[in-house]
């Protein structure tokens, strides 16, 4: 069992937000099948919102761009799909809320707190939502307000996902940390966008989108080891994380425990078999514990 | 992948809501049952089945489809796919029946068809409102017997194809492939389930796709947290037993929408 | 031929800076061999500097990490190698200076200036080396100030090359243009990592470094779409491009041309075949002239 | 690719300051001539012949090649490669001869065992400073003919390599293959060059690697601009005429250093 902020998990692999975690029982399969230590929801916000047209999300050659535009029932309808979860998920659920100030954040929080969360998510850091996520993320005092209002109102730890596009994310984690968070999640996605020559139109709906999958895996570790000096609370490692080698070295970097988004594309228990992966590599190269990697690379100088 | 660039290489009007649009790429390994994410560019990406390697057959609900009812020959649109998992191929000598409802005979006809030229028996119950909606009846007969039911009975039996479906011998088939209006759908679910034949039924789900390709979660059926545009669309009857089909589906915000 | 800047190109791809560009003979041999339209030195400082250690630069599973460390002779031992590009390139040579205030860029910029450079562009954007680069490049204040002094001293155009680390290009591209620059680059690398699982050490012999290669397209083209509409001046788009698709794929954002780094690892005359390319899709799209792909994103709505 | 990791199997000796370290992965297709990058972390990576395909044959200069000379059997490095182009293998029945200078014999020896095993006749120009630095003497007389030449007279013929090469008739040789300090190289380049020999003859050439892959620029020589790291390390004599070759190579800055 590890721990992470007070929460129990049978291996360090999440669920990343926003990837099957629409519904209570997509949760509970990537719990159960998944094998994940624990899930993160859908950003849920204050009102329902049907999302960006399609194409919201493509494959490209290295790593994959999304648009949704949070699409998102709003927290009264996502509750019974919340509870769903919780009563049947074998793992942590972990409600990912977004809003466009710091008290509707709060608001979302206390409305999905019926269902019991193990701990909040917040999305401060999506790229292609107007007015919402990297819109608050890449402002330090919007960060800590934000953070610090839903602490406010919650008795369950409260994570705070970061974008990677700012200039320097440690300034965010620490307005975070300021905040009152208890973990960071690094990263969310890279702004990016493709064009079809054919036509001359940008791929996505929203013409532009955000790059996850192994194309942000270096910017992911960078932002991961640059996080694990700046801060105390631990960060939690998500970015083009595909199988045990990357999760290894997400920890190596600082992370506590990886999230895995993108990956779910090449199989749902990609989750179960990082974790037997991580733990064969521990045995083979003799660490005793997970912790022993953890940071292990700001060691080696 | 990005989009392929599909040129429409030609147009056929199936029924007035009904067209087909064949294209230039050609899908050769396709599974039928697979289905492609059709981009009218500007406008909307939307799934659709493969009627045949290189087409698809489209009724006309609302903006993408009424745009792409508004292209020619030689215009074109973009294509992802082919997605999903298809319906599962008879081995040779088997039987199967086919129960096609509306549109739902679109990915049925290659499936019918590749039945047939794997060795397989192939009975057919087409459904539609009326005669002039009923899809590929010619295609159909071309395998093997095929039983109509029209709701207004202009052609065939009238009323459904349940109603047909209740008059056949169940354990005649090896298999038996579905797919239509979820109402239709559920209705041959319940009657399967009531004749202890769902262990040899395959249904083709809809669900509203945002990616596609099974990473967004947003097609997921309950309770089995199934993705339909990637563990689907296809799903044994077995799979769907205590499902949300017919029950509700959830709309673009993911909201729960009876059906 | 295409006019950037009033220089003449036989074709839109220009060689990157700090790719086979650290000698006046490897620059000719770009431009002749290679097929570049133009080709950019190495960036050159105020003094010599032997760069970080090895390993320098990896190939990942996307895309490359390098930290290079602007390795450089300093001015004075550049001329010769400058002079020979000129002397021998069949094709425009642009000189990449760098400096760690608007004093040292004019500096360089007039020491190089006997060299006759066609053009000068300010690497104000390298992610791995302390005091130089990107601590100017995110900074618009300084980016404007290096700008201007640049343009004071010299009679040729000066373009500015841009880092995409940063929450808004934009701004940095109007500072740019406000001091005075005939275009902008954009993007220089990404900040990245990648650690050695069997050992934990980070891999590049500076820790972290810059991503390029394919991994950043997508980052890279939403970088010029936005520049396209911030900005009048000229952008050229570089990051990823490998192909004569890539290519076309930036020019539709808005490039009104494209640099090649990273691609020379596949073969150095990737120019000639990514110009070949564009000059075949043209024809068969019946686009009467490049400009009317230039931007074109920007009109499919 | 991201550097390997390398289990030192085995050290072995061959001279006061130069040391072979045999690893655990054998890079089964490496062509001989060809290099991998030696990372000893939190130290340097440098450039290094493949004397066999799982060995590296090391001397002592400098930081890196110190704390590599610190290392154990069971300890690791990292390694990228194999990179570069070796030299050209002989067919069946050709002559070659082999000229190795100090520890260029590293690269050579492989090679002159690849054209052994292809059927070719081998002969040796072994050079070193004294008869105890000569590298990889048995390897060679394996094979052939092996005529050896010391600064100090220690063994074979006092002088260098070049004092034994005037002796032979060139003409016999259907491919001769360099690898040395540069001054050897360079006297041995205008001694071919004067007997009209560099079309049959490849040098192996050592200049500062930064990124090994042929991207950063950093090797490339004058006039021709081809990268050492990619287009070489084994150039033609053809390739290298009028080059910098003996005259000035360039430091980690890009300065010129003379030779
Ligand atoms: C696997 C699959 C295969 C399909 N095959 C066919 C086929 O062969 N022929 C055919 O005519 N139709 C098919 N459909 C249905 C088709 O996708 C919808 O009719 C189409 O999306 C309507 O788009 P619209 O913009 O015209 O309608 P809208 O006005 O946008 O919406 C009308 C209805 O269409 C459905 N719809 C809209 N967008 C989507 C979406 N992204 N994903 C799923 N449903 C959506 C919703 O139920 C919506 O209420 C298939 C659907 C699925 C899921
Ligand atoms: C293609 C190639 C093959 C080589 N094969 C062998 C071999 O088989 N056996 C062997 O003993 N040596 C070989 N060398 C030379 C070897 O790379 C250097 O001796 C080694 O790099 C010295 O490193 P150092 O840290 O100990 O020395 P330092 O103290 O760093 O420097 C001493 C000298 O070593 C050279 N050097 C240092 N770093 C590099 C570098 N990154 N690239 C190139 N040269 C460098 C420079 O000339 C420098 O002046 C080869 C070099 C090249 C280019
Ligand atoms: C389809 C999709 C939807 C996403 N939706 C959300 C979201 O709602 N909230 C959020 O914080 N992050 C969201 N993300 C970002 C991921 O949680 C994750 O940070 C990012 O994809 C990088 O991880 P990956 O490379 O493992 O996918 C989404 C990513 C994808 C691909
Ligand atoms: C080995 C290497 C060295 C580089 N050195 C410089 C440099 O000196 N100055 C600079 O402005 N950019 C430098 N860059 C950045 C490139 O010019 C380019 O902006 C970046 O690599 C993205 O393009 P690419 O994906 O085509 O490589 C360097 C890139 C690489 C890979
Ligand atoms: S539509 Fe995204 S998972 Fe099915
Ligand atoms: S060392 Fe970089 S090109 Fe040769």
């Amino acid at each position: 069992m590890y721990t992470l902020t007070g929460l129990k998990l049978k291996n360090p692999t999440i669920l990343a937000a926003g990837v099957l975690g629409t519904t209570g029982a997509s949760l509970c399969r990537v719990a159960r099948e998944g094998g994940a230590g624990a899930v993160v929801t859908k950003s849920i916000g204050p009102t329902p919102k049907t999302g960006h047209h399609n194409p919201s999300m493509v494959r490209l050659d290295c790593g994959f761009l999304n648009a949704m535009g949070l699409p998102n029932p709003s927290y009264p309808s996502f509750l019974q799909e919340l509870e769903f979860a919780k009563n049947n998920s074998p793992a942590p659920v972990v409600a990912s809320i977004f809003g466009g100030n710091p008290s509707e954040f709060a608001e979302v929080a206390q409305g999905l707190l019926p269902a019991k969360p193990d701990a909040f998510e917040l999305n401060v850091s999506c790229p292609h939502a107007e007015g919402y996520g990297a819109a608050i993320g890449s402002n330090p005092c919007l960060v800590e307000a934000v953070t610090a209002a839903v602490k406010d109102v919650v008795n369950v730890p409260v994570w705070v996902k970061l974008t990677p596009n700012v200039a320097d994310i440690t300034c965010i984690g620490n307005a975070a940390e300021a905040g009152g968070a208890d973990a960071v999640v690094a990263i969310n996605t890279l702004k990016g966008m493709a064009i079809d020559i054919e036509s001359g139109y940008p791929v996505l709906g929203n013409r532009s989108g955000g790059l996850s999958g192994k194309a942000v895996k270096p910017v992911a570790v960078k932002c991961v080891y640059d996080l694990y000096t700046a801060l105390e609370i631990p960060v939690i490692g998500v970015g083009g994380v595909s199988s045990w080698e990357d999760a290894v070295e997400m920890m190596m970097a600082g992370a506590t425990a990886v999230q895995v988004g993108s990956a779910v594309y090449d199989r749902v228990d990609i989750f179960s078999e990082i974790g037997a992966g991580i733990e064969a590599f521990l045995e083979r190269k003799g660490y005793s514990n997970i912790n022993k990697i953890i940071g292990l690379a700001h060691e080696m100088v | 992948m990005l989009p392929l660039n599909a040129t429409i290489t030609q147009i056929t009007d199936e029924s007035p809501a009904v067209r087909t649009f064949f294209f230039d790429p050609r899908f050769e390994d396709m599974e039928p049952g697979q289905f492609v994410m059709v981009w009218i560019r500007g406008v909307d990406e939307i799934p659709m089945g493969l009627s045949r390697n290189n087409s698809i057959t489209v009724q006309k609900v609302g903006e993408a489809t009424s745009k792409l009812f508004e292209l020619k020959e030689g215009d074109s649109f973009g294509l992802r796919g082919p997605f999903g998992k298809g319906f599962t191929l008879p081995v040779k000598g088997e039987k199967i029946l086919v129960i096609a409802g509306g549109v739902g005979a679109a990915p049925l006809s290659p499936y019918a068809e590749a039945a047939f030229a794997a060795g397989a028996e192939v009975h057919t119950i087409l459904g539609a409102r009326s005669a002039g909606d009923l899809l590929f009846e010619g295609r159909f007969e071309a395998l093997g017997k095929v039983y109509v039911s029209t709701d207004d009975g202009s052609k065939g039996v009238k009323g459904f194809v349940t109603d047909v479906l209740k008059s056949l011998d169940m354990a005649a088939y090896d298999r038996i492939s579905v797919c239509g209006p979820e109402i239709m759908m559920s209705s041959v679910f319940r009657l399967l389930e009531e004749r202890k034949s769902l262990e040899k039924a395959e249904f083709s789900l809809h669900r509203y796709f945002k990616c596609g390709i099974g990473v967004c979660g947003a097609c997921c059926i309950d309770h089995s947290g199934l993705r339909v545009c990637k563990d689907g669309p296809v799903f044994s009857g077995v799979q769907l037993i205590g499902s949300e089909l017919g029950k509700y589906s959830r709309d673009a915000s993911g909201r729960r929408v009876k059906i």
